[in-house]
């Protein structure tokens, strides 16, 4: 059974729709970067499945790259969130409409 | 319901005992048995004698003597004899045990005091026993407002993560590993990123200002620390070329590491030292300033669990650099073979009148032999050493290795003074991964310049 | 292995699915945003999980050491920046919700036909799976661009990311 | 002239008012491993104190109240009580304050037993002090090994005075009795070795370039600022102002002695810690000197009257206690009893630096900086 | 075979769950053991640790060290170290033209290490 | 480089003291030497002679029930009552003698230095304790006996270190 | 050892000064810069020679700022060693002393100028809001800063210009007299 790559590409597909509806529907911008992060790892997941079904190194390493690109959207996020949170005391993303350049 | 508690009595004590008893049996039946069912119906079950071994048959081979050497040998060769006995946690909690013993001696030795003394009659060899006693049967006090989960899972976990720790390390030749990794290194970096997580975890839960104080010193210090631990340690990978923690050890069957990448050492051990929170390093725990650090909340038992958990950390990152630096397992073989004759003619065993009435073999002798022909072959010359042989040197060695490696992990704890935490996040950020870096260029050096690697001395 | 192995894989699989789904959903619902990060660090440790199922141990690692050991502690650290009455509070639109609900549905049930539609679900292997040391010969010889363009963009990170979160105060201060 | 003491350079994004959201208050004592017998109230912003207030007064008993009401024997055994470890540095004032109130002369011998004493205690107090110095920055050996070398001037004490503590030993008029046959012979040789073994902290505690990295620098207090806020002993001494009661103001057989003053320059926790440490090896030398220059024989004590009044007056004498200048101000009546005894000792006046240093510190300077102001709570609550 | 290799990394969570499982009965076993007032609980004794004064303010505040900068560092050089295991690893397979990319990327990281270590300095980062 | 040399230092001086003699004297076993026999007092000289101030000893034929220990006593602790006692004494006209309370005493010696009759000297006893503060309070009778005190410890210098021995 | 000039010399004095021979005999280093300050505040400062290197000034307390301020600029005295209340309810005052000292001038390190004032005492203290009022030497002499916290608590002296006048030593809860006061009686030791 688990010798399938259908199996992977539909737990992704399902990471990927629970990713989306977090960003829909959270308003929080910490949980908003959990859906981001969650949406990252269903894509990674694909690209490592379908790496492994058609044997190829470049799929590892494209997910390596996507982890380390992750890794830097995390810290300029939260950085971000860091920043907003100083100036509204909150971190309810409709506050930070007025946020301009 | 109270052992020490004034209003002891005996009824009381003997009734709560009998109640639990009785609960314990009650869920173990009802729960524990087909929990032990599904797990083994989807365990790899041994075969003897091409006879697939169940537990039915297992339960009557126990009293079938000529079966009882093979089928304690199958089970020492199982997974969960490596997990709970041997390489895995068993073997971590009694070297644990002898570091605590080992860290009180010596410290007392070093300060001019007597240190443990009345506790087990023999220089207090008991008295780790004592303070579990008094552990166990301490209040766990949490405090109000505490995240319950969360600060009753963490000591758990912390104990749970070490000896996952436990189980990437090597202990001696022929895979006696709880979990034999390809990328074995990577593993053990990714539990110890592990350690941050629960440490703050359970200093947030505990709704107190020391704790959280100490929490987050130990989330930057273990943080800090972890990025010129995992460069100390490049160097060997560059010059093995592998990341399996096995082949890292017979690639220094020559010699070990550590002559040629003193500075990796230094840096890995100086790292090691931080990881552990062991004194100069121990910021999360610093008495002065903090209390306890973040285990201050932590009382009675949960305490002695992060303390065993702490213990398991330090053999596990004593072994680390044993296996990578100081060569693990190999040394010069001492153990001298197993007589051939009590594998191949049994040793008679005379009556009170001196006849040979019983002989005894000793065909599969489990520690001394994992394949009798090895007895013959080495006989015949064919083979220098026994895989029983090599076993029990490997682990002489090694645990003779560690315990060196742990001496001077506990002998700074008497020398030096804690030290800041600016110091040493400057130590960590400036001097350690500097000195990474040039122990990685050295060891490029060396690859490039063909002293090592594929066309030098290897 | 014996004729145990696949069923024990498959119960991992099973079992790590349900983890990594589930904890993706308790990530984004549960009312605690420290336990939402916990939630999430069991996503992320699921589909490292998956990576091991599917032979690359490496990434998987990597996915570990970098995800769950640096990217969770941050946000831990960051969420425990935020003031307590936040740490427990759940914004939240209830209109968005439905709609959320059935964005997510949409996208589910769309991306699942097509994809059952199509011929991945045929697609097996018994091929040996890649040793995780082309990957590095990867990134030094055909992907080298990539790799320093990722440098390029580890460094603007952390330096974007420090300039940031550098406070004002003092410059307020001096003047 | 309005001269206020300029607070400490902050370190900068470290401005009270504009971080209020962000102050921790902890409060660091009375039950904390890291306080002794005293509060601060630390508020701290991240790894920095902003503020520190010390609150004093745990250990309050009233010894000045209490010696209103009994007469100037019966206080000798109550007096010693503040500092038990320094007992009889903190007796050595009253003492000569009531010699003068009731006008009576001490024996030559006695004047000698009595520095004599009085050094071995003031080594006895900075081991003790010293220990809790050393385990405040988690150097453990550097608690066992004072705490052990002090038996050596315990055992030393016991055989003077009888007690291992609390001697209640001087007495106007002397000393209350000789010391024991042989004694001089045994205190050289119990104080060589003494001096041997404090001189091998050097390598493990005072030469550690772990301990000179967390100590240097850390609570510099300048020579003026020591000067202005009436610091005193070694806190003094360390900041580079060259007083010593025994050499400014001998008192007994001090101008025969030759007593150095070691004073160093820098006025950091460092220095704080390394002058009493001098001073105990000063110490030995004074008691070495003393043992060559006393009086074979003769009289230790000088008869005094059962219950002895004081003059009409009052007295200030002060001398050189293990953790400064103590004084005592007896005011007297003409009764059996003082009308008002105040003392003033080191540990009191030292504990206005704290707050002044503190401020701006790192928190793991805290317990650095606070136990090298050579404080002693119970002296200080008297 | 896809997941062949899960054997072996199931070890080690075989073997966290056997410590997880064997140690939370000394939990319970000390909770049995213990004396415990359930019916008159003391108030006082569940208090957090404040050194014997009644706390004052919350213990979880947004408390911050002035060291954020280096747990924002250490997610990125994280990656960078773990990155350079992957060369590390395959060096001895590779050509020595090879060496050039990863020197170049380790130049890159050390100017931005620079930086922020340089930033790192400042007191107001958190 | 300094730094390194400090670190071998204190290194060598942690690893040096490993072979130290302990400096530790266990207490029950081992019990220290004292001087004399306790802290005694001769009115006629004013002058002490050295000794442990440890529990006293009352010499019933000199004791003439003066008080003159207890009034000591009072500004310092009030440990000393004055009891009666069974015996006739001759130079004791009111048969009281003095009785110590040893949770109250703080062993400074003031009532032996008050005695002007040689009747209260102090003893090489200081294990005094006991489960009940009654246990605590020793009568004349009491007082009276003698000590049997074991001191076989004495503090050694020698080449390898000082210890209790 | 000595009194003032009113008060009959004590007889069983053997050591010290009588006060016939104080004007006589006066030391002269002390006698150097006493005079200063003497004829500075000729009517306010009464000086008295109590002892070999200790002196003593008697000020009235609307003065004691201004002999302070004089003393600190004009006389090496830098420091206060020690402020030490006394409770006089016979005069129905309270007198505080401030020890002075100096570190910096090497030949006046062994004197102790002793600074004295007093402030009316009332019966019922009411510490900080009745007429037990002096002005606050701290911005003189720095050290004098805990000091004065211990004798507002002790004697329920206000000190005017001290800016933090809170208790010290006591408890939180304390209501009784301030302790120092001689009609505090000592209940039991």
């Amino acid at each position: 059974m688990s010798n399938e790559l259908i199996e992977f590409v539909l737990v992704s597909i399902a990471l990927l729709g629970i990713g989306i509806y977090g960003l829909a529907v959270k308003r929080n911008a910490i949980r908003m970067l959990f859906a981001v992060e969650i949406i990252v790892n269903a894509a990674n997941l694909n690209l490592v499945a379908f790496a492994r079904f058609m044997p190829h190194s470049g799929g590892q390493t494209l997910a390596l790259f996507s982890i380390a690109i992750a890794a830097a959207e995390v810290a300029v996020g939260l950085a971000l969130i860091i920043v907003a949170y100083r100036m509204y005391k909150n971190v309810d993303i409709a506050d930070f409409r007025s946020l301009k350049g | 319901m109270s052992v020490i508690a004034p209003k002891f009595r005996l009824g009381y004590f003997l009734k709560g005992i009998f109640d639990n008893a009785f609960w314990i049996l009650t869920i173990v039946t009802l729960a524990g048995i087909p929990a032990i069912q599904i797990v083994l119906f989807y365990m790899d079950l041994p075969v003897i004698d091409g006879e697939l071994l169940t537990a039915f048959l297992a339960f009557t081979w126990l009293f079938n003597p000529t079966m009882q050497i093979p089928l304690i040998k199958s089970l020492l060769y199982s997974d969960l004899f490596r997990i709970v006995v041997f390489p895995g946690f068993g073997f971590a909690a009694l070297i644990a045990a002898g570091t605590i013993f080992v860290e009180r001696k010596m410290l007392a030795k070093l300060q001019l005091r007597v240190g443990p003394f009345y506790c087990g009659k023999i220089e207090g060899l008991l008295q780790l026993a004592g303070d579990g006693l008094k552990l166990i049967s301490k209040e766990i006090i949490i405090p109000a407002k505490a995240d319950k989960p969360l600060f009753w899972a963490a000591p758990v976990l912390f104990v749970g993560t070490a000896a996952a720790f436990v189980a990437l390390i090597p202990v001696a030749p022929g895979g006696w590993v709880v979990a034999d990794l390809d990328v074995g290194l990577l593993a053990v970096f990714a539990v110890i990123g592990f350690f941050p997580i629960i440490t703050i975890l359970s200093a947030w839960s505990a709704n107190s200002k020391f704790p959280f104080i100490g929490g987050i010193r130990a989330l930057h210090q273990m943080v800090s620390f972890e990025i010129p631990l995992i460069l100390s340690l490049l160097g060997v990978v560059i010059l093995t070329g592998t990341l399996n923690l096995s082949e890292i050890v017979e690639s220094q069957s020559n010699f070990p590491w550590i002559i040629f990448m003193p500075i990796g050492a230094i840096v890995f051990f100086t790292t090691m030292l931080a990881e552990l929170e062991r004194i100069p390093f121990d910021l999360p725990e610093a008495e002065s300033e903090i209390v306890a650090g973040w285990l201050t909340e932590f009382s009675g038992m949960m305490y002695g669990l992060v303390q065993l958990g702490s213990y398991l950390k330090l053999y596990a990152f004593a072994a680390l650099f044993v296996i990578i630096f100081l060569g693990g397992w190999t040394g010069p073989v001492f153990w001298p073979p197993l007589e051939t004759e009590l594998i191949t003619k049994g040793t008679p065993i005379p009556n009170y009148a001196g006849d040979p009435v019983l002989t005894v073999f000793a065909p599969g002798l489990p520690l001394f032999d994992a394949d009798p022909n090895e007895w013959v072959k080495q006989q015949q010359g064919e083979l220098q050493y026994t895989s029983g042989q090599l076993l029990i040197s490997g682990v002489i060695w090694f645990v003779l290795k560690t315990v060196a490696v742990i001496f001077f992990i506990l002998l700074p704890r008497g020398v030096f003074p804690r030290i800041r935490l600016d110091m040493l996040l400057h130590i960590g950020w400036y001097k350690l991964i500097g000195l990474a870096f040039v122990n990685i260029f050295i060891a490029l050096g060396l690859v490039y310049a063909g002293v090592l690697g594929p066309g030098g001395i290897m | 292995m014996t004729n145990g192995a696949p069923d024990m894989a498959d119960a991992l699989f099973l079992a790590i699915s349900v983890l990594t789904i589930g904890s993706a959903i308790a990530a984004l619902e549960m009312r605690s945003l420290v336990y939402g990060s916990i939630a999430l660090m069991g996503t992320l440790g699921g589909v490292a999980g998956f990576y091991v199922m599917l032979d690359s141990p490496f990434v998987a690692m990597f996915q570990l050491a970098v995800y769950v050991g640096s990217i969770a502690v941050l946000i831990l650290f960051t969420v425990m920046l935020v003031k307590r009455e936040l740490i427990f509070k759940k914004i939240e639109d209830p209109k968005r919700k439905f709609a959320g609900i059935g964005l997510m549905l949409i996208t589910i049930l769309a991306l699942g036909a097509i994809i059952l539609d199509s011929g991945v679900k045929t697609i097996t292997t018994d091929s040996d799976p890649v040793d995780f040391r082309e990957i590095g010969g990867d990134f030094l010889t055909y992907y080298w661009p990539a790799l320093i363009l990722m440098a390029f963009i580890l460094a603007g990170s952390v330096m974007g990311a420090l300039v940031l979160a550098r406070r004002e105060d003092t410059i307020e201060n001096e003047q | 002239m309005t001269e206020v003491i300029p607070t400490k350079q902050m370190p900068p994004g470290l401005q009270v008012d504009k971080v209020d959201d962000r102050i921790m208050t902890l409060n660091v004592g009375p039950q904390h491993p890291g306080s002794g017998h005293m509060r601060i109230i630390v508020k701290i912003d991240g790894d920095y104190i902003v503020d520190a207030d010390p609150d004093p007064g745990y250990v309050h008993r009233g010894e000045e109240k209490m010696a209103e009401a009994r007469n100037y024997i019966t206080n000798i055994p109550h007096l010693e009580r503040p500092v038990i470890h320094d007992s009889c540095n903190i007796l050595y004032p009253y003492v000569l304050g009531v010699e003068d109130l009731v006008g009576i002369e001490v024996p030559e011998r006695a004047k000698y037993v009595r520095v004599i004493a009085a050094e071995l205690n003031r080594c006895i107090y900075i081991q003790y002090w010293l220990a809790i110095y050393g385990i405040f920055l988690g150097h453990s050996t550097m608690f066992m090994w004072p705490a052990g070398d002090r038996e050596l001037l315990i055992d030393l004490m016991e055989k003077i005075t009888g007690a291992r503590v609390t001697h209640a030993y001087f007495i106007p008029g002397g000393v209350r009795n000789d010391v024991p046959a042989n004694f001089e012979d045994v205190c050289l040789r119990q104080v060589n070795y003494f001096e041997q073994r404090i001189k091998e902290y050097a390598d493990i505690f005072y030469d550690n370039p772990i301990l000179k990295a967390r100590t240097e620098d850390t609570g510099v207090l300048s020579r003026e600022d020591a000067i202005r806020l009436g610091t005193t002993g070694s806190v003094l001494r360390a900041s580079g102002v060259d007083y010593d009661v025994r050499v400014k103001e001998p008192y007994d057989v001090y101008d025969e002695l030759d007593v150095h003053t070691n004073v160093l320059k820098s006025g950091d926790s460092y220095a704080r810690s390394k002058v009493p440490w001098l001073d105990m090896l000063e110490s030995c030398n004074i008691i070495r000197q003393a043992l060559e220059k006393m009086p074979k024989s003769g009289s230790i004590r000088t008869k005094l009257k059962p219950n002895p009044k004081g003059g009409l007056g009052e007295v200030y004498r002060r001398v050189e206690s293990g953790r400064g200048a103590a004084g005592c101000y007896i005011i007297s009546k003409e009764k059996p009893e003082p009308y008002r005894l105040k003392l003033s000792v080191g540990s009191f006046r030292n504990l206005i630096a704290l707050p002044y240093l503190l401020k701006g510190e790192k928190l793991g300077n805290m317990p650095a900086v606070y136990w090298s102001l050579n404080y002693w709570p119970v002296e200080a609550d008297r | 075979m896809v997941g062949e290799s899960v054997a072996s990394y199931s070890n080690v969570l075989l073997m966290f769950g056997f410590a997880c499982a064997a140690m939370a009965p000394a939990l319970l076993i000390s909770r049995m053991l213990s004396p415990e007032n359930k019916k008159q609980p003391n108030p006082v004794k569940t208090l957090p640790m404040e050194c014997g004064q009644v706390p004052s303010g919350a213990g979880r505040t947004h408390f911050m060290m002035q060291y954020y900068a280096y747990v924002l560092m250490f997610v990125i050089f994280d990656v960078m170290a773990i990155f350079l295991y992957a060369w590390g690893s395959s060096l001895l397979d590779l050509p020595r033209t090879a060496t050039l990319p990863i020197i170049a990327f380790l130049g890159i990281m050390f100017a931005a290490m620079a930086f922020a270590l340089y930033q790192s300095k400042r007191k107001d980062i958190w | 480089m300094g730094t390194a040399t400090g670190i071998i230092k204190a290194l060598n001086s942690g690893v040096k003291h490993l072979a130290v003699k302990r400096f530790t004297l266990r207490y029950p076993e081992q019990k220290l030497k004292f001087v004399g026999d306790g802290y005694q007092f001769d009115p006629s000289s004013g002058v002490a002679i050295a000794g442990l101030k440890g529990r006293h000893m009352l010499f019933h034929d000199h004791c003439t029930g003066c008080q003159l220990c207890s009034i000591a006593c009072e500004g310092v602790a009030e440990a000393i009552g004055m009891v009666k006692v069974p015996d006739k004494w001759g130079q004791n006209a009111k048969s009281i003698m003095p009785q110590i309370d040893y949770g109250k005493c703080v062993f400074c010696g003031l009532c032996v230095d008050a005695c002007p009759f040689y009747a209260l000297y102090m003893s090489n006893d200081y294990e005094l304790s006991s489960f009940t503060k009654e246990g605590l309070i020793y009568t004349p009778a009491q007082l009276q006996v003698k000590p049997q005190v074991q001191q076989d410890s004495e503090l050694i210098i020698d080449k390898r270190g000082a210890r209790h021995g | 050892m000595s009194t003032t000039e009113k008060e009959v010399p004590p007889k069983d004095n053997k050591k010290d000064t009588a006060p016939e021979k104080v004007e006589d005999t006066a030391p002269a280093f002390e006698k150097s810069y006493v005079e200063q300050i003497a004829n500075q505040f000729s009517d306010d400062v009464e000086v008295e020679y109590i002892q070999e290197n200790r002196t003593r000034l008697n000020v009235k307390k609307e003065k004691i700022i201004d002999v302070a301020k004089f003393i600190k600029d004009n006389t090496p005295f830098d420091h206060a060693e020690s402020v030490s209340g006394v409770d006089y309810p016979q005069d129905k005052e309270i007198g505080v002393t401030y020890h002075l000292g100096s570190y910096t001038d090497p030949e006046y390190s062994k004197q102790v100028l002793a600074l004295a004032t007093r402030a009316p005492r009332e019966e019922t203290p009411n510490p900080g809001n009745d007429s037990t009022k002096l002005p606050s030497l701290r911005d003189m002499f720095y050290s004098v800063e805990f000091h004065e916290r211990e004798v507002f608590e002790m004697l329920g002296v206000y000190f005017e210009g001290h800016p933090d006048n809170r208790r010290l030593l006591l408890p939180e809860d304390w209501a009784d007299l301030p302790p120092l006061r001689k009609d505090f009686m000592n209940k039991g030791r």
